[in-house]
């Protein structure tokens, strides 16, 4: 199967003052792919990630978005652009409750979700029905829905994260951006987490670029794994051929492949 | 660590009560106090408004601004200028509000290029910039002396000179800014502030434009503090360079924190205490700014969350069982047992 | 207390506990999450709290340490109660806590980070040498400035701050968060080593379970219900009740 | 020629006061966080201080550096006072409160200022060594000058140490940044932020205690400053000692050289300079990003 | 509303006649300005007291104190809440925003404001309003009385420099000082004027700006904190040491602050009891300096003659209904602690003395200081033409 390239850092460089962070990178992700980047802490994958989602520009290479450059661009354009990203401390609008937060990120993408037809926001007064029933059942997904009217101030870590999932799955994203999506979860989440991952994938041809620690959901997700070590990609491949590749458990793994 | 006054603001019904309440009653103000009384009532409901103007940038968006006074006096010296021109009350008025709206929207050009406390240094160097050139600009504003006998005139047989008539004028208007400024925080827009107030970056990446909402709020604010300054001005008679000075720019700061932030009539009641406490304290000379002080220091240390969010506490705490909100009370075990 | 929660047989011996906390209540402003928490971990042991997100291992850990402005019940440290201690003093007598979200001090670099951990502790800090040597990535990095470390490097800073203090007790708030599985493995076998050199007591809230397993020898499971503890016991207890993990950490609901 | 030098050195007069004020600023409100109005109360009764022990001591080093000390220990009881009376009690509160709280704090202390030393304008005497003018090649400048830019310089090296060689100030900085995270870790952060707020409020009286022999002491003294030091913290950087002196220099410099140099324009120097620095640099002059 | 309506009525009341004599006192009384104003409530008490004690009026005279704060907003309402308690005559005044907020107000609730301080000359000319009367003299007077105390007292200066805040108060008091210099010292060199900052903490510039023009004679328009600083700088450039210091407003206020520092200089007041020989004058500074241990300044003689004008004008009508009061104010001669003064009937402008004394440091003085010597100076040749509502004319070469 080889689709399309949905995704693609070509050559990315990037320095910290002298220190090199990230060597020649090469990373592309098929449309339709979950995609997975592991590798040591500090290898410099979120580092990778902020290049790709435009919130800090490369040292040098290209950021491409279905053949065409993206390489810098502004948040919201990207954001239009179809593609979603989480952040690997959360974000989301603390002083609001979870149904604020969502409200807000559905009225935001009603501009131009459903490939451009605009819903009907409504501009004066509070959100039309359509947006707290929504809300309500984005968060049934995720299994949070008791949490509908806590500030997310107040919540438990596991479930902020959860919350910044629903914000970026508001978007309704072709291109999903996780980094460490899972961290801080229970193991319960995790699966919860990796179910509605793999429904959306399956249902909505969703493209995953992830970032994760966890190599049971990384292993049970991706199709395609790429090792990032000291900012050069040491291995990439299908999971099965990564796994076994001894550089990576050198590197990366330790005992927890086999 | 306690984080006050984070709960997102939801509008709730009483407002409006107690919003048309307070209209009624200040507009049945002349029948029952002296001019002098009803003089700084309608001060104060300007500085209401102002204080309101600039909530939509501190307290909904997220953005302090040191430099507000600077639209109100715009507001006022343009209303002057223009009534001096011999346009007629309402349109003066029209023209003095976009005084507002259009220096803000150049200041918000230089100024949105920071945030934070960056921001409010910016806007306060632009609105010294105002004040000095207010002072200096001697043929048109009057300099130091101020730009002097201003004064609404008549319009539609409405006589504007007659102090109670402007007064009823102003408070209409004023309330009519403030029910404007309600709506825009409690829409879709205002709701897009306060995520934008929470956390620029991850709005950006739910795909809002944010400078340019910031710039808007700030235009907007801009316009009602401008709107807030040509009501001030008539009443007063007169704009001096001081109403742009920061000291002005503080008060609204001052008066939204006293009355609380997290609630769109927090401003509106730290107004009208402020100006309570200026009316009890102005005979007291060098005592009066120990008396203010202390008073604040008191509010403080009782209502942190400013006057408005003692309110809600109180009727939260009435609303709850005691034993909920009392930690020494006994606690009824709710413990489940695993084998059921 | 009229639960009946399934009581595992003590694995401390008394007059030995190092840390212990007795009928602890915990508040957020009015909202009540811990409600009367009872368990005592004796001196070099280890306990591993689980739950759900949410269930109340943070907040737990949290006001042992004595960072919520309300709690009441006692707080057992080496035989003396801290309970109106302030944190610092808790510190000071050998309490050490680390945060799940890290909250290392940007701006400052990563030795910097290092030295703050009181001087005025009750034993005598470990040489800035030892701790760079249990974690080698860090040593690389002394003079970074610690907000632009990698999410795992700021975990790794955040645990050598805590142990820098050569705390008598640990408190671990998922410390493995966002580290590479190799080195989560090193963490086991650094917190082991700690815990045999110090005499080292650890209460670690952590979501994967082996990880606990390999450095604690106790389990707590906590249920955000009740807000209270529902099982205490060995890790062998723990497996003899299956019916505790399928009720309150619902491992394997969703699964397959 | 002369009149650039003397427009640069009068700059570098003027900036350094505002350093003086800020240097105390930065600490509690760079470091510490606390935006405290209530500075520029301490600051001018240091400098009222300055002028009753002074004038009571005469015109000797001597005496001057005696009534110094004495302002320095005023200024530092009442950062004490007003630190452990409220100032702590705003720590837990939003951010903005410091603003209501130390506001309060300001009317309290400049009424007091008020009611001990009365309205009318006072002078406090210079030593006589701080009376005339130096040569310096094409221009002559004060004494006064030079020994104020000096003391300046002496406090930003002090303060700088400080700050970045002892462990204090990474205390300070960790303390103020993450209360609970520094309390885990043993630090006393009340103690450490009491005396982050002395030390500020100390440095406060040394400025004032400087510049009460160049200035008139009015009423309004601490509005006078207040702003222009508070403008100059930021402007540096929050936090950086060097950043504050730099903005202050550079805020005198505009100021001086545009009084100079455009005279018959509004003199908007200090703004535009202002206004300069942050759209080229929004984050401060040396500061990391907030 | 049946109590108190905010509708008020005008001074043409039953009470005009008889019963007390109601002035309100008008000043700020805290802030920095208090300094000044804080003096009006006591020459108006000591002119009471004068009244009383040699029979000057039969009618009683009831004072109120209003703190304007100096903010003409606050002054407003505070006269207002006079007016409701049916105040009609107010004396007083410092800052010229203020007097000028009050000159619309005092026509609305038909009351009497006589300014004793306000310099704006708008508050004769542009702004003349018939309710609106200035007890003192103003700038233009003042500072051209200046020029030629100049010219007596110090031929020999040839080259002037005048410095000035940068306003409007600033500029009118140095376009006036130059107005003199062209009429009595014509061939003296005017500097270029220096506009200084106003409210500024620094002065070195101004200074130094100064000193490089190298004058003989120095005019300065800065006054209270600002001259203080201002002089304080620039002594310690040795700019005092050979030029002549002309100040225009300062009376006691930079000397107190200086003492043995002050600059030997000349400054105007509004009335000096040492200038006079008279028993009001004698009155004043005796009660004066028994309750506050030092000299009165200027302030004190004119809260003192303006209502000894409302006592005055009153006796002349027998009536302080507004419309009685205008029409005896205008054009009324009345004795003063300074000579007698004369309110001009078209612009409400009074005509006086002008008094001028030279103070300096002195070490072994009790107070600093002391009084060299003094002058006085008639108004009446030097004032400008009475032109109600059109600017003054400061006469060609005073532009700034
Ligand atoms: N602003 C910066 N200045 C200097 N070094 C930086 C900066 N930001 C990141 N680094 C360094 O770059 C390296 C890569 O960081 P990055 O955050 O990309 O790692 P990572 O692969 O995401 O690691 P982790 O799994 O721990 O999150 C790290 O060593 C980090 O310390
Ligand atoms: N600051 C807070 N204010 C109010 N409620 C809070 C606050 N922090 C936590 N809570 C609530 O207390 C409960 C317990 O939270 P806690 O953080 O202790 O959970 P946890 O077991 O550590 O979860 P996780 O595994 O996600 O870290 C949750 O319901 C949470 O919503
Ligand atoms: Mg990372
Ligand atoms: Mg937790």
């Amino acid at each position: 199967m080889n689709r399309p390239v949905a995704l693609a850092a070509v050559s990315i460089a990037k320095n910290y003052g002298v220190t090199p962070v990230l060597r020649d990178v090469n990373i592309s992700v098929q449309q339709g792919q979950i995609h997975a980047l592991i590798g040591p802490n500090g290898a410099g994958k979120t580092t990778l990630f902020r290049i790709i989602s435009g919130e800090i520009d490369p040292t040098a290479g290209r950021v491409q978005l279905r053949g065409d450059d993206i390489t810098g661009i502004a948040p919201r354009l990207l954001t239009k652009r179809g593609v979603g990203r989480n952040f690997q401390v959360p974000r989301v609008f603390n002083g609001l409750t979870v149904e604020e937060n969502l409200t807000i990120a559905l009225e935001a993408a009603d501009r131009w979700r459903n490939s451009g037809s605009r819903r009907d926001g409504r501009w004066v007064g509070s959100p039309r029905s359509w947006v707290r029933e929504e809300a309500h059942q984005r968060l049934e997904t995720l299994g949070i829905p008791q949490l509908f009217e806590r500030p997310v101030a107040e919540l438990a870590h596991g479930d902020r994260k959860l919350v910044e999932l629903a914000l970026t799955l508001a978007q309704e994203p072709s291109i999903l951006l996780l980094d460490e999506p899972m961290a801080g979860m229970s193991p319960d989440e995790v699966l919860r987490c990796a179910d509605v991952l793999a429904r959306l994938h399956a249902e909505t041809d969703l493209t995953v670029l992830l970032v994760e620690h966890d190599m049971e959901t990384v292993f049970r997700l991706a199709s395609q794994v790429s090792v990032l070590a000291d900012g050069v990609v040491i291995a990439s491949g299908e999971p099965d051929q990564v796994r076994s590749d001894p550089a990576v458990r050198e590197a990366y793994l330790g005992k927890a492949a086999s | 660590m306690t984080v006050l006054g984070q709960a997102g603001r939801t509008r709730s019904r009483w407002e409006g009560v107690a919003a048309l309440v307070l209209v009624v009653a200040l507009l049945l103000v002349p029948f029952m106090v002296t001019s002098s009384i009803m003089f700084r009532v309608g001060a104060a409901v300007t500085a209401a408004l102002l204080a309101l103007s600039l909530n939509l940038l501190f307290g909904t968006t997220g953005l302090i601004s040191f430099g507000h006074a600077a639209f109100f006096a715009l507001g006022g010296y343009a209303i002057g200028l223009a009534l001096d021109a011999g346009l007629s009350w309402p349109l003066a008025l029209l023209l003095a509000c976009l005084t507002g709206p259009v220096v803000g929207g150049l200041f918000s050009t230089v100024a949105l290029r920071a945030s934070g406390i960056f921001f409010a240094i910016l806007t306060l160097g632009l609105g010294e910039i105002i004040r000095i050139i207010l002072l200096q600009w001697t043929e048109v504003t009057g300099g130091d002396n101020g730009l002097s006998g201003i004064s609404a005139g008549t319009w539609l047989g409405l006589d504007l000179t007659d102090p109670v008539v402007y007064y009823w004028v102003l408070v209409v208007v004023a309330s009519l800014g403030a029910a404007a400024l309600r709506m825009i925080t409690y829409s879709r827009f205002g709701r897009t502030l306060n995520a934008i107030r929470e956390d620029d970056v991850r709005a950006a990446y739910l795909g809002v434009p944010v400078k340019r909402y910031r710039a808007a709020s700030f235009t907007i604010s801009a316009g009602f503090a401008s709107l807030a300054g040509a009501l001030f001005a008539p009443l007063v008679g007169l704009m001096v360079p001081a109403n742009a000075g920061w000291a002005r720019s503080a008060e609204p700061i001052l008066a939204t924190l006293l009355g609380g932030v997290n609630s769109f009539f927090g401003p509106v009641l730290g107004s009208g205490l402020f100006a309570t406490l200026d009316y009890l304290a102005r005979d007291l000379e060098s005592w009066r700014i120990v008396f203010t002080g202390a008073l604040l220091l008191l509010v403080i240390l009782v209502a942190p969350g400013g006057v408005m969010g003692a309110v809600r506490s109180l009727l939260d705490r009435r609303r709850k069982p005691a034993t909920e909100s009392d930690p020494g009370a006994a606690v009824a075990p709710t413990g489940e047992g695993v084998s059921r | 207390m009229s639960t009946e929660a399934i009581q595992g047989q003590s694995a401390t011996e008394p007059g030995s506990v190092a840390f212990a906390l007795g009928d602890l209540h915990a508040y957020y402003g009015s909202s009540h999450v811990v409600k009367g928490l009872n368990f005592e971990v004796g001196r070099g042991h280890g306990m591993a709290i689980l739950g759900r997100n949410g269930a109340g291992k943070s907040t737990t850990l949290r006001s042992g340490m004595g960072l919520l402005a309300k709690t009441t019940g006692t707080v057992m440290l080496n035989g003396t109660d801290v309970q109106r201690e302030s944190p610092y003093k808790r510190a000071r007598r050998g309490l050490a806590l680390v945060f799940e979200d890290r909250r290392i001090f940007p701006g400052l670099t990563v030795t910097q980070n290092l030295e703050v951990p009181s001087q005025k502790t009750a034993s005598k800090q470990l040489a800035l040498d030892d701790v760079y040597d249990m974690f080698p990535l860090l040593a690389g990095m002394r003079t970074r400035d610690a907000g632009r470390l990698s999410g795992g490097e700021q975990q790794m800073l955040a645990i050598a701050r805590a142990v820098r203090a050569r705390p008598s007790v640990l408190l671990l708030d998922e410390p493995s968060e966002g580290l590479a599985p190799r080195i989560v493995e090193d963490l086991v076998d650094t917190i082991k080593d700690l815990r045999r050199q110090l005499s080292l007591t650890i209460v670690v809230a952590e979501h994967k379970q082996w990880f606990s397993r390999e450095v604690t020898e106790t389990v707590g499971v906590l249920a955000s219900e009740s807000g209270t503890m529902v099982f205490q016991g060995r890790w062998d207890e723990f497996d003899a009740h299956p019916e505790v993990a399928e009720r309150y950490l619902s491992l394997g609901t969703n699964h397959d | 020629m002369a009149e650039f030098l003397l427009a640069c050195i009068n700059g570098l007069t003027s900036g350094s006061i505002v350093f003086l004020v800020a240097a105390g600023l930065t600490l509690v409100f760079g470091i510490g966080g606390v935006l405290n109005f209530a500075h520029g109360g301490v600051f001018a009764i240091g400098a009222y201080t300055m002028y009753t022990v002074s004038s009571q001591l005469g015109a000797s080093w001597w005496a001057f550096a005696v009534s110094a000390l004495v302002a320095i220990a005023v200024a530092a009881a009442l950062g004490a006072i007003a630190e452990v009376l409220f100032v702590r009690k705003f720590y837990p509160l939003r951010h903005e409160y410091m603003l209501l709280g130390t506001y309060a704090l300001l009317l309290i202390l400049d009424g007091a200022l008020q009611l001990i030393w009365g309205l009318d304008p006072k002078s406090s005497p210079a030593p006589r060594g701080l009376r005339d003018s130096v040569d310096l090649g094409p221009v002559s400048v004060t004494s006064l000058s030079l020994f104020i830019i000096a003391v300046a310089l002496l406090a930003l090296g002090g303060l700088y140490y400080w700050l970045q060689r002892t462990s204090f100030g990474h205390l300070a900085k960790a303390a103020a940044h993450d209360r609970d995270a520094a309390m885990t870790l043993g630090v006393n952060v009340p103690f450490v932020l009491t005396g982050v707020f002395i030390v500020g409020s100390m440095l406060a009286g040394l400025a004032g205690a400087v510049l009460a022999p160049a200035q008139a002491l009015q009423p309004e003294l601490g509005n006078l400053f207040i702003i222009q030091a508070f403008v100059a913290v930021v402007l540096g950087g929050l936090g950086s000692v060097a950043g504050a002196w730099i903005a202050a220099v550079i805020l005198g410099l505009a100021d001086s050289l545009w009084f100079t140099y455009l005279p018959d324009v509004p003199q908007v120097g200090v703004f535009v300079a202002l206004i300069a620095i942050l759209v080229l640099k929004p984050t401060g002059l040396m500061g990391a990003k907030a | 509303g049946c109590g108190g309506s905010a509708v008020s009525g005008g001074g043409g009341d039953e009470a005009a006649a008889d019963g007390p004599i109601r002035i309100g006192v008008v000043g700020p009384m805290s802030g920095g300005s208090a300094l000044f104003g804080a003096e009006f409530p006591i020459g108006a008490e000591l002119a009471v007291q004068w009244l009383e004690e040699n029979g000057g009026t039969d009618r009683e005279i009831e004072l109120t104190t209003v703190d304007d704060q100096s903010d003409p907003e606050v002054a407003v309402a505070g006269v207002r809440e006079l007016t409701d308690q049916g105040v009609h005559i107010f004396i007083g005044t410092v800052n010229s925003p203020v007097a000028l907020a009050l000159g619309p107000v005092m026509q609305q609730t038909d009351s009497v404001l006589l300014t004793t301080a306000a310099h704006a000359m708008e508050v004769n000319h542009e702004n003349f309003n018939e309710h609106v009367f200035r007890v003192t003299d103003n700038p233009y007077m003042r500072q051209r009385a200046q020029a030629q105390l100049a010219t007596e007292v110090a031929p020999d200066v040839d080259s002037w420099s005048l410095v000035g805040p940068d306003h409007a108060y600033g500029v009118s008091t140095m376009r006036s000082f130059m107005s003199g210099l062209n009429d009595f010292a014509p061939d003296a060199t005017i500097n270029d004027p220096i506009l200084a900052p106003f409210g500024a903490s620094d002065y070195r510039n101004a200074m130094s700006s100064v000193m490089s023009q190298q004058p003989e004679g120095v005019f300065s328009a800065l006054y209270a904190n600002d001259a203080v600083t201002a002089y304080q700088q620039a002594q310690a450039m040795g700019l005092w040491e050979n030029t002549l210091l002309m100040d225009s407003a300062n009376e006691f206020f930079v000397a107190r602050a200086m003492k043995a520092q002050t600059p030997d200089h000349w400054t105007a007041f509004h009335w000096y009891h040492g200038a006079y020989d008279n028993e009001m004058s004698t009155f004043i500074a005796e009660n004066y300096m028994e309750e506050h241990g030092v000299e009165p300044t200027g302030f004190v003689g004119e809260a003192f003659s303006a209502v000894l004008a409302v006592a005055a004008a009153a006796e002349a009508g027998g009536s302080t209904a507004t419309d009685d009061l205008i029409e005896n104010l205008e054009g009324l001669e009345w004795e003063t602690p300074s000579g007698e003064r004369l309110m001009r009937a078209e612009d409400h402008q009074t005509v006086k003395d002008v008094n001028f004394v030279r103070l300096r440091g002195c070490e072994t003085c009790p107070e600093g200081f002391e009084v060299v010597e003094t002058r006085t100076i008639d108004g009446t040749d030097i004032i400008e033409p009475a032109t109600p509502g059109e600017a003054v004319d400061y006469g060609p070469e005073t532009e700034i």
